[in-house]
């Protein structure tokens, strides 16, 4: 068995303690430490991809139990995928807090760096879906400490909003889980599956509802509406590192709702369309509102963070088709909105660290420092999040166009909306980078701590690379993405890689267990002998 | 027996949710307590109620009546471990914020009074 | 008769608990209030035993001991909050 | 030598017992891990109870066990008497003021359990000199009766004890 | 040279000047232009074979899933204007090196100027409309650039958003129109598009396609209603104007229109949108044009009227009036250049662009004064300039034109224009050049160096030669370019200056005699044109924009209030609804189980639970009451956990309770100790309906699912079989919790974790920054007594300390057989540590701790990864476990299983954190209990300094026990 | 000696019984904080007591498994319920009693509840305690 396939959970779940045990006072050893762990973390999870492309999904099974009975993890090609996208947003976003001397403003910034990437990995992977809960609680409870890292009023206010939106979040999850796992007594995403597939119709009501609440946890974590409310404050309030990186965790909700209503709950399955029907409005609703919110800011954090909402929308937009082909431009707009994203967060706090006082809001304080190379890349990002050519963004939405052909609705919303992006993104970037030189004062006082601006602008810079280079390659890298949707509309290889034979070995390894431990006073435990003689009776329910 | 353990639920949740819509940090706090209470009871009542059953071999009352379904308790006790410390991680977090602003009103004001 | 005896008891103990919430719900002050939780912890406990007897089962009796450490220690706080505000000085 | 590894051979021998207690099982094992919890958990928690106590009179113990468990189940019908057949306004609450011997901390604090786990008195306040205790009666019509009880029957038989 | 190249030249061109423009304005300028030349010279090699009526092409795949590629191709129409865009490119790029002053940035001037030439090339060159469409789209961005590059003029920044937004606004809607043009030829390639004009005609969706495509041309050649950007786009510096806004970018949308005349074009929804909007921008153009006193806004309406004027042509339809189109493309591009690059002159010389200012300059500046007097009499359409010709041309098509059935019509409109034209161009003539010199300059002009009007000189001398001998210096290239607008096969009538006394002849002498006509009455109707109200649509676009901003803003955070209440409002309202709705999609089973009895005991439990329940709500104002009522609520949950089976879930439930119970009264130390009653009466209402309703939803679904069994079997069957045989423990939930599912448990210790140490950096956030003082500040608000370690706790808690110890331990090794575990014991130890720390204080207790709890946490989390890990050297997976039966000498057989090295994990980790998180509230507390700042630095942290602290405080008491003074004394003495 | 074990538990089990409710009932039935404090600290004291050795004697006489886990609990009750009680007393003291009805201790302290310390000022206190009475009005 491959044991890469946990080493991107494992490789941060031993850093971060080794960081806390043995540097907590020494700021430069955990950066060397914490880059080397995202490079890491990033080779991996290329050579995880390259596994992943080329063979089908591949399954860990940790603790050597076969699913359902113990947890899995799964390796396929939207995996794969989204923990590269994951490990090169951490490296650039580590790079970035160490180059402006974000790290150094509280404490144990790389420790929850790693442990953030730990949960984030943990939720890409795992096959089971309480684990999805688990990873999602690691995820989070890391993002909340990098989310109020160093403090002050703002950011804590918002904090608790998060905090306690999440834990809202958190407990419907627990519900829909229970009401999940007690309908077909399973939990694992394959098994799952295969139950789901063949579920008696008296079942269907309790299990749609299980299916529905589910789908409005991933909703929370993906930001749509109505439950985006928590982003825009914590996504502004968070130091900026913190927020690029937040650009994953909205993604997270995103992959959720991929993986599961692909594979658990298909459309057109036993539940029907409940997902499409939940999701395809929403997500229009949160591409306008998102959209609208990109106008209507007052300040640049904010201007960048409702972009965020709307590029959920939009890209929900596409997986909400349910389609092979609309989902490949899905994955392509993600993986774009992503970087997008992390880049405007990361230069929205160039800007910050430049205005002193002035903070984020959109009025013109006199040129800041590097104002041309800000005020470019800015112009880089938002083009591309506006969906403007010649970046991502636009061939991004021309996929989703071309995909949802025959959705004039849907055309209207994506194409009216990016012109309000358009106009929003150009009010803001007009004001706080043009209109400053308008701006009569001193030029505003930088932050001190920034030990290696040139370290913050490579990183910055380098996400801006990669929009570039995901324009330039949207050949090859659309061929792949279609290929990853065509896995995810061919669940049967996940399933069987979970589960064919699962039972049996898992049954005969009981039978077979019974003769080495012979010795043993087993008359005591009788009650145990008889399940496992008639258990394996009816191992296969789901078959 | 059901129908106490359902009520029960229903009740916690009703209050849970009354007490989350409040103003302050404080009943906010508590209203996510009720809610882990009842998530925790309904998680666990998901394996069917039993009493004296418990998923311990050799110790149950009635050898041939067999265990209640462990794995509903499994994921109660994670839920539980795991809701402690993030209730712990608000409290604080809801008194640090109260400190700093001198209030524990939850609102942020709109766009943060900006 | 230990049936009997068992059914009298139970039934004592869980009176006494309902004395307790009364006494939790209707009380002047706050140490009644938290003297009626700890009454209902060591009460709590009584049922916990009888329950033991009632199914013949040994195996709530760790529950008991922590239930009396836990019984104490929230107690405890609860008064030294009462006492100082500040529990851990 | 025998100081240096059993530095407090009482407290072993306690956590012994409650080990044994606690696990259930009469067995060598048991025994063994017992003693050797018995030995490493007095030395770990050192710290946090330095000076312990020296126990002069083992014996005393025991007597004084007996009285006070005799005095718990006296006092128990006495006060559900009370509770029971009392009425509020007949009640004759008082404080007593009981002025210390004592000088251990521990023995304090076990004359003060005592006080109120025995009839319808409580241990209410230490003063701030450690000089007195502060005693509330139930119902005392003879206040100065209970101080002299609590003196002659409970603290004198902890001074023998601890001093 | 590849088509590919030469539209990829002017961007890598682009990178130039940012690395030259250090070493000279003139060097940059130098390489910019040579780029272009060097473009211009890779085109012009294929002008022979694109004369010969062949197409060159150059394809690359870029995204062949949806069809865009980098496909080019150079035929006629695309080597006219790549020509016009490269060859005036360059005259702009000398123009500008001399027009732009020091304090200009040069660099980034050339880069825009190279990007925005790179993307128009693209755009004439693409065979693929999609690409196409990038590079429309960049050619917006960088219009954008160019036109807001005097960054602090705000007419520079409200020009570059508006004309962004119109023009974003029509690239928006022809992206919609090329996907649905592209979708119903079966190609995005132009080339294979222009074969399908019977198949797109056709299409239901050839109107919807043809509008939102028109959209993208009208909005970017400023047609009617979307003029109005055009003008204000002239804050841009005068090469751009020139460039952009009269020659080249402007025409891209009469490019589109020319690229898909041949499958568009012909049918009566082209001819009335098309020629009608072009009819009415030409009047409407001509006209505000007559009355700007501003030279280059009187250009750039004068441009929009000729941009209707070559719609209009366009949207006929006919082949003649293409050729008329195309020539007047043309003529356009060279009169209306010169004339911008004289406004210029005029501008730069003069420090002024104000007509009203201005006059008698062919005097001070004559050779200014005939370029621009020659450029402007083409654009009046006087005889033997270019401008007549064309003017004629089209003309002569109005005059045949029947719009609706109205003859007339078309031509009267036609007329008009032409007239308003002539006047506007005598207007430029005579009133910026004739007339005396006045003595009111802003800065006394002169001609200035042979740079600056080298550019206009050369288009002007194109002027006269065109109209002089039209059919040798643009008759084949019109030829070109008109037959592949008409897609192929055209046979070109010879442009000629007479063709006798037809009715175009007679409209331009009108137009021409009314043009005069005019201008001599200028004076009243300018007056007159003044008074009138009239929209302005700037303000227009202004407010509709404001409006737009406003409503946004106030939908955005009228949304995003900030209010916490509301968005959980919107949560549980969603859940509710999407739940319900959920359920009623599905069926319901009946129910197949046998419910189980309802005990008194139960009963009383429930009453109990839903008094407590209630109560919190109810009291909930009173915060300790409220945690006290939550405290029984736990309690009755952790019994009712066992009665129904879940010992272990009971015991972790009681623990956790009790830490919970110390954290929020350490919180509650600081905040307000009630809630004060905000909300109003209706929202408590609502509120409360809310939650019934959510609560009903939940009861009744949990209850739905206990009363009908699993519709499968359930996997727990087999941790029951094989927890002990595999697993090597009889508490099936510890062996699912160390080992089945270690993995939700490893997860769960390391958020413990994460939750301890977030909690620690937020403590020493707050003890280190702005928090702080407040800290110092804060008094207590509620009363306190005296005591601060009451004597009889201490002992107590000591005595305790060992025996809890040994339960914890206890419980660890029993719990994977029995009730117990790593967690609850961790809870129960760090439980008994907390004894201490409430009895002696945090100090003192502190000061005994001999391990950081930091590590305790890291240990932890790392003592279950290695067990987990130790499993590879075995070549099992991650957190494999293992385990067997031992024996000692003198000692009973024993068990040992790896599992119980996770357990021992998840023991550190809880105690470790469970610690640190309750130390960091209390060091806030012991910051906010000192008086003076000296005391609070001696707070202790987990840091080296702690063992310092330690070393100080030996003592067996902490400092505030109620120990009597002559006991102290007395022990003194003794020792 | 069945029927005499059988005997013993029962009436264990009724006195453990009859004492928890009492305990209870007088903290419902006294009239103040301070007499309150007295009746559950001692009532239930016994109560679970005698409940517990009733079970101690079930398991060794009827289960044949002599278990002395509830000589631990009883041990635990024992130390810990007179600290509960005593710092509920020093709550009273603190709110609930009027202190001019005490006496003070001979020596020279007062009782430790009303010995200010160095972190409060005696000012303060009274201003807390000011609005403590607000508040409960
Ligand atoms: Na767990
Ligand atoms: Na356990």
């Amino acid at each position: 068995m491959d044991h890469w396939i946990v080493a991107p959970v494992v490789l941060p779940a031993f850093l971060a303690p080794l960081i806390v045990l043995w540097m907590r006072f020494d700021l430069r050893s955990q950066r060397v430490f914490s880059v080397a762990g995202m490079t890491a973390l990033v080779a991996l999870a290329i050579a995880l991809a390259v596994s992943a492309s080329t063979n089908g999904p591949e399954v860990y099974r940790l603790g050597n139990w076969e699913a359902p009975f113990g947890i899995v993890l799964v390796l396929d090609r939207l995996s794969a995928l989204m923990l590269l996208l994951t490990s090169v947003l951490g490296l650039a976003v580590v790079l970035y807090s160490i180059g402006s001397g974000w790290d150094k403003r509280g404490w144990h910034f790389h420790s929850l760096m790693q442990f953030q990437m730990m949960g984030i990995n943990g939720a890409f992977l795992t096959g089971d879906a309480f684990n999805l809960f688990v990873f999602f609680e690691v995820l989070l409870i890391a993002s909340y400490g990098l989310m109020i890292h160093s403090g002050g009023e703002a950011r804590l206010k918002a904090g608790v909003q998060y905090v306690v939106y999440n834990l809202a979040g958190s407990t419907l999850f627990l519900f829909a889980l229970g009401t999940i796992y007690s309908v077909t007594g399973t939990l694992n995403m394959a098994d799952l599956a295969q139950k789901v597939a063949v579920m008696p119709a008296s079942e269907t009501g309790l299990l749609r509802v299980g299916a529905g609440l589910l789908m409005l946890v991933f909703a929370v974590k993906a930001a749509l509406v109505p439950f985006q409310f928590w982003l825009p404050a914590t996504y502004t309030n968070a130091p900026g590192p913190v927020a690029a990186l937040f650009a994953i965790m909205t993604k997270v909700g995103v992959y959720a709702i991929v993986r599961i209503y692909t594979l658990v709950f298909p459309a057109g399955g036993t539940i029907g369309w409940l997902a499409q029907e939940v999701l395809l409005p929403a997500a229009a609703i949160s591409l306008i509102i998102g959209m609208i919110g990109v106008l209507g800011a007052r300040d640049m954090g904010r201007t960048v963070a409702y972009s965020v909402i709307g590029s959920v929308g939009t890209m929900m937009l596409a997986f909400a088709q349910f389609t092979e082909g609309a989902t490949g431009a899905g994955l392509y707009y993600m993986v774009h909105s992503t970087l997008a994203a992390a880049a405007l967060f990361l230069i929205v706090d160039l800007v910050r660290e430049r205005r002193g006082a002035a903070g984020l809001a959109i009025t013109p304080v006199p040129p800041i420092r590097n104002a041309g190379l800000i005020a470019g890349m800015f112009f880089a990002g938002a083009i591309a999040m506006a969906g403007m050519p010649p970046l991502s963004g636009f061939i991004g939405k021309l996929m989703i166009l071309d995909a949802t052909r025959g959705q004039w609705w849907l055309w209207g919303v994506v194409l009216v909306t990016s012109l309000i992006a358009i106009v929003g993104f150009g009010r803001a970037g007009s004001t706080v980078f043009w209109k400053a030189h308008a701006a009569a004062g001193d030029q505003p006082e930088p932050t001190k701590d920034a030990s290696s601006p040139g370290l913050a602008f490579t990183a910055t810079g380098g996400l801006i690379a990669g929009l570039v280079a995901l324009t330039v390659f949207a050949g090859p890298t659309t061929a792949w993405l279609n290929a990853t949707a065509q896995q995810l509309y061919t669940p049967s290889a996940y399933i069987d890689a979970v589960m064919v034979g699962a039972y049996e070995r898992a049954w005969a390894a009981t039978s077979g267990h019974e003769d080495s431990h012979a010795d043993e006073p087993a008359e005591s435990h009788a009650p145990a002998e008889d399940h496992g003689t008639d258990a394996p009776a009816e191992p296969a329910s789901g078959y | 027996m059901e129908a106490l353990v359902a009520s029960a639920v229903g009740i916690m949740t009703a209050a849970g949710i009354y007490l989350i819509l409040r103003l302050r940090t404080f009943p906010v706090v508590l209203g996510m307590a009720m809610l882990s209470y009842a998530v925790n009871i309904f998680l666990f009542a998901t394996g069917r109620l039993a009493v004296n059953l418990p998923p311990i071999l050799g110790h149950a009352g009635a050898e041939t009546a067999g265990y209640t379904d462990p794995i509903p308790q499994a994921l109660v006790l994670t839920a539980i471990v795991i809701s402690f410390g993030m209730t712990a991680v608000v409290v604080m977090l809801s008194l640090g914020a109260f400190i700093e602003a001198g209030d524990d009103r939850i609102d942020l004001g709109p766009e943060e009074k900006k | 008769m230990i049936t009997y005896a068992l059914y009298f008891s139970i039934g004592c103990f869980a009176l006494a608990l309902l004395f307790n919430l009364y006494r939790v719900v209707r009380a002047p002050g706050v140490t009644d209030r938290v003297l009626a939780l700890d009454t209902m912890a060591v009460d709590a406990i009584a049922l916990l035993v009888l329950f033991g007897i009632w199914e013949g089962t040994a195996i709530f009796f760790e529950a008991s001991i922590l239930y009396a450490m836990t019984g104490f220690v929230a107690t405890v706080a609860y008064g030294k909050f009462l006492l100082r505000g500040d529990i851990i000085e | 030598m025998l100081k240096r590894f059993l530095p407090h051979p009482h407290l072993t021998l306690l956590l012994t017992v409650v080990w044994l207690l606690l696990a259930n099982a009469y067995t060598i094992n048991s025994l063994v891990f017992g003693l050797l919890m018995g030995l490493v958990i007095p030395w770990i928690t050192a710290p946090y109870w330095p000076d312990r106590p020296v126990i002069r009179n083992f014996p005393g113990i025991v007597e004084y066990i007996a009285i006070v468990m005799w005095d718990i189940i006296k006092s128990n019908i006495a006060v559900a008497k009370i509770v029971l057949f009392v009425p509020n306004d007949k009640l004759r609450p008082a404080w007593v003021t009981v002025p210390l011997d004592l000088h251990e901390p521990e023995a304090i604090t076990v004359l003060a359990g005592t006080i109120t786990m025995t009839p319808g008195t409580l241990t209410a306040e230490l003063s701030a000199d450690g000089h007195s205790l502060l005693v509330h009666c139930l119902h005392a019509p003879d206040p100065d009766g209970v101080r002299d009880e609590i003196k002659e029957r409970y603290e004198r038989r902890l001074k023998e004890i601890f001093e | 040279m590849s088509p590919a190249l030469i539209a990829a030249l002017p961007f890598l061109g682009a990178l130039l000047p940012g690395i030259l423009i250090r070493t000279g304005r003139s060097n940059t300028a130098f390489a910019a232009g040579l780029t272009s030349g060097l473009a211009l010279l890779g085109l012009l090699l294929h002008l022979p074979a694109v004369m010969r009526g062949e197409v060159v092409q150059a394809r690359f795949e870029w995204l062949p899933a949806i069809g865009l590629n980098a496909n080019f191709m150079i035929d006629g129409l695309g080597m006219l204007f790549a020509t016009l865009i490269l060859g005036i490119g360059i005259l702009i790029i000398i123009y500008a090196r001399f027009y732009l002053t020091k304090a200009d940035p040069a660099g980034q001037f050339y880069t825009y100027l190279l990007l925005f030439q790179g993307a128009m090339v693209g755009i004439v060159l693409s065979d693929n409309i999609l690409l196409l469409l990038v590079f429309w789209e960049l050619t917006s961005l960088s219009s954008f650039l160019l036109i807001g590059f005097w960054k602090h003029l705000p007419e520079g920044r409200q020009g570059a958003r508006m004309a962004l937004t119109v023009t974003g606004l029509g690239g928006l809607s022809m992206i919609a129109g090329m996907l649905i043009l592209g979708n119903i030829a079966g190609s995005y390639d132009i080339s294979v598009i222009l074969t399908q004009k019977a198949a797109i005609q056709a299409s239901p969706l050839y109107l919807p396609a043809l509008i939102l495509i028109l959209g993208g041309a009208f909005t970017k050649s400023a047609q009617f209603p979307f003029h109005f950007w055009l003008p204000h786009a002239m804050a841009a510096p005068t090469p751009v104007s020139a460039y952009l806004h009269s020659a080249t970018m402007v025409k891209a949308g009469l490019f589109l229109m020319a690229r898909l005349w041949p499958v568009l074009s012909g049918t009566p929804e082209w001819f009335y949108i098309v020629a009608t909007t072009g009819l009415i921008t030409m009047l409407i153009g001509a006209k505000i044009a007559l009355f700007k006193d501003d030279l280059k806004a009187l250009l750039a309406f004068s441009t929009v009227s000729h941009l209707g004027l070559i719609t209009f042509l366009l949207g006929l339809g006919t082949k003649t009036a293409a050729v008329a189109a195309v020539f007047h493309i043309i003529n356009h591009a060279t009169f209306k250049a010169a004339l911008f690059m004289s406004a210029g002159i005029v501008d730069h010389e003069t420090h002024t662009r104000d007509l009203k200012r201005l006059g008698g300059l062919r005097h001070l500046m004559p050779v200014t004064a005939t370029i621009a007097t020659i450029a402007a009499l083409s654009m009046a359409g006087i005889p033997l300039f270019n401008g007549f010709l064309s003017k004629e041309l089209m003309l002569e098509e109005a005059a045949h034109t029947v719009w609706a059935g109205a003859a007339w019509l078309v031509p009267l409109v036609a007329v008009i224009a032409a007239l308003f034209s002539a006047a506007y161009s005598f207007r430029f003539i005579v009133h910026g050049f004739f007339g005396p010199v006045r003595d009111d300059y802003p800065h006394k002009p002169h001609d200035p160096n042979f740079g600056m009007w080298l550019s206009p000189a050369f288009l002007v001398v194109l002027v006269v030669l065109i109209g002089l001998m039209p059919m040798t210096f643009a008759g084949p290239v019109v030829q070109m370019a008109a037959d592949a607008v008409v897609g192929g096969g055209l046979h070109m009538h010879p442009i000629k200056h007479w063709h006798g006394l037809t009715p175009a002849l007679v409209m331009s002498m009108i137009a021409t005699a009314g043009g005069i006509v005019l201008l001599l009455s200028f004076a009243p109707l300018k007056r007159m044109w003044e008074a009138a109200p009239r929209p302005e649509a700037k303000a227009i676009f202004d407010w509709i924009v404001a409006r737009c901003a406003c409503v946004a803003s106030w939908i955005t955070s009228g949304l995003h209030n900030g209010s916490m209440a509301r968005y959980l409002m919107m949560f549980t309202l969603a859940s509710i609804a999407v739940g319900v709705w959920a359920w009623s999609g599905g069926t319901q089973g009946p129910a197949t189980r046998e419910m189980l009895p309802i005990t008194p005991v139960a009963l009383v439990g429930w009453v109990m639970l839903i008094t407590a329940t209630g109560c919190v709500v109810a009291f909930h104002h009173n915060r300790f009451l409220a945690l006290v009522l939550i405290s029984i609520v736990g309690l009755i949950v952790s019994i009712c956990f066992i009665y129904l089976s879940a010992p272990d879930l009971a015991l972790t439930q009681i623990s956790v309770e009790i830490v919970t119970a110390v954290l929020m009264l350490l919180a509650l130390n600081f905040l307000p100790k009630t809630t004060k009653i905000e909300s109003s009466r209706l929202k408590q209402g609502f509120d409360a309906v809310l939650s019934i309703a959510g609560g009903l939803g939940i009861g009744a679904l949990i209850y739905a699912l206990m009363v009908r069994d699993f519709a499968f079997e359930t996997m727990s069957n087999y941790h029951l079989a094989n927890s002990y045989k595999l697993g090597g423990g009889d508490n099936v939930v510890n062996v699912i919790l160390v080992d089945f599912r270690g993995y939700d448990t490893y997860g769960e210790v390391t958020v413990l974790g994460i939750a301890a140490l977030v909690i620690f950096a937020l403590t020493e956030a707050l003890l280190n920054g702005t928090a702080s003082k407040k800290l110092i500040a804060w008094r207590p608000d509620m009363l306190r007594g005296g005591d601060k370690h009451p004597l009889m706790l201490l002992v107590a808690t000591r005595v305790l300390l060992p025996i809890a110890l040994l339960v914890g331990v206890f419980i660890f090794l029993r719990g994977h057989n029995l009730p117990g575990g790593g967690f609850i014991a961790g809870l129960v130890v760090a439980i008994a540590l907390v004894m201490q720390y409430m009895a002696s204080g945090f100090a003192w207790t502190q000061a005994r701790q001999k391990v950081y709890y930091h590590v305790l946490i890291a240990c932890g989390v790392l003592a279950a990864g290695i067990t987990g890990a130790g499993a590879w050297f075995n070549g099992m997976p991650f957190l494999t476990s293992d385990f067997g039966y031992f024996k000692l000498p003198g000692l009973e057989k024993f068990e040992l299983a790896t599992a119980a090295g996770f357990d021992l994990g998840v023991f550190l980790g809880v105690v470790g954190s469970v610690l640190l998180a309750l130390g960091g509230l209390s060091r806030l507390a012991r910051r906010a209990a000192v008086l003076d700042e000296e005391r609070g630095a001696h707070i202790v942290a987990e840091k080296p300094e702690a063992r310092e602290v330690a070393a100080v405080s030996s003592v067996a008491y902490p400092e505030g026990t109620p120990l009597p003074r002559r006991w102290l004394k007395a022990r003194g003495e003794e020792q | 000696m069945d029927l005499f074990w059988e005997i013993l538990i029962s009436a264990l089990l009724v006195i453990g019984g009859f004492f928890g409710l009492v305990g209870s009932f007088g903290l419902v039935k006294l009239p103040d904080p301070m007499t309150r404090l007295h009746a559950p600290t001692k009532a239930a004291t016994l109560g679970v007591g005698a409940v517990l050795i009733a079970s101690m004697i079930y398991f060794a006489a009827f289960r044949d498994s002599l278990t002395l886990h509830e000589l631990m609990i009883t041990l635990f009750i024992f130390l810990t319920a007179p600290i509960s009680a005593h710092f509920l007393a020093k709550a009273n003291l603190l709110r609930n009693v009027d202190r001019t009805t005490l006496t003070r201790p001979e020596g020279e302290g007062d009782w430790a509840v009303f010995t200010p310390l160095s972190d409060t000022s005696a000012e303060e206190l009274e201003e807390a305690a000011e609005a403590e009475r607000d508040e409960a009005r």
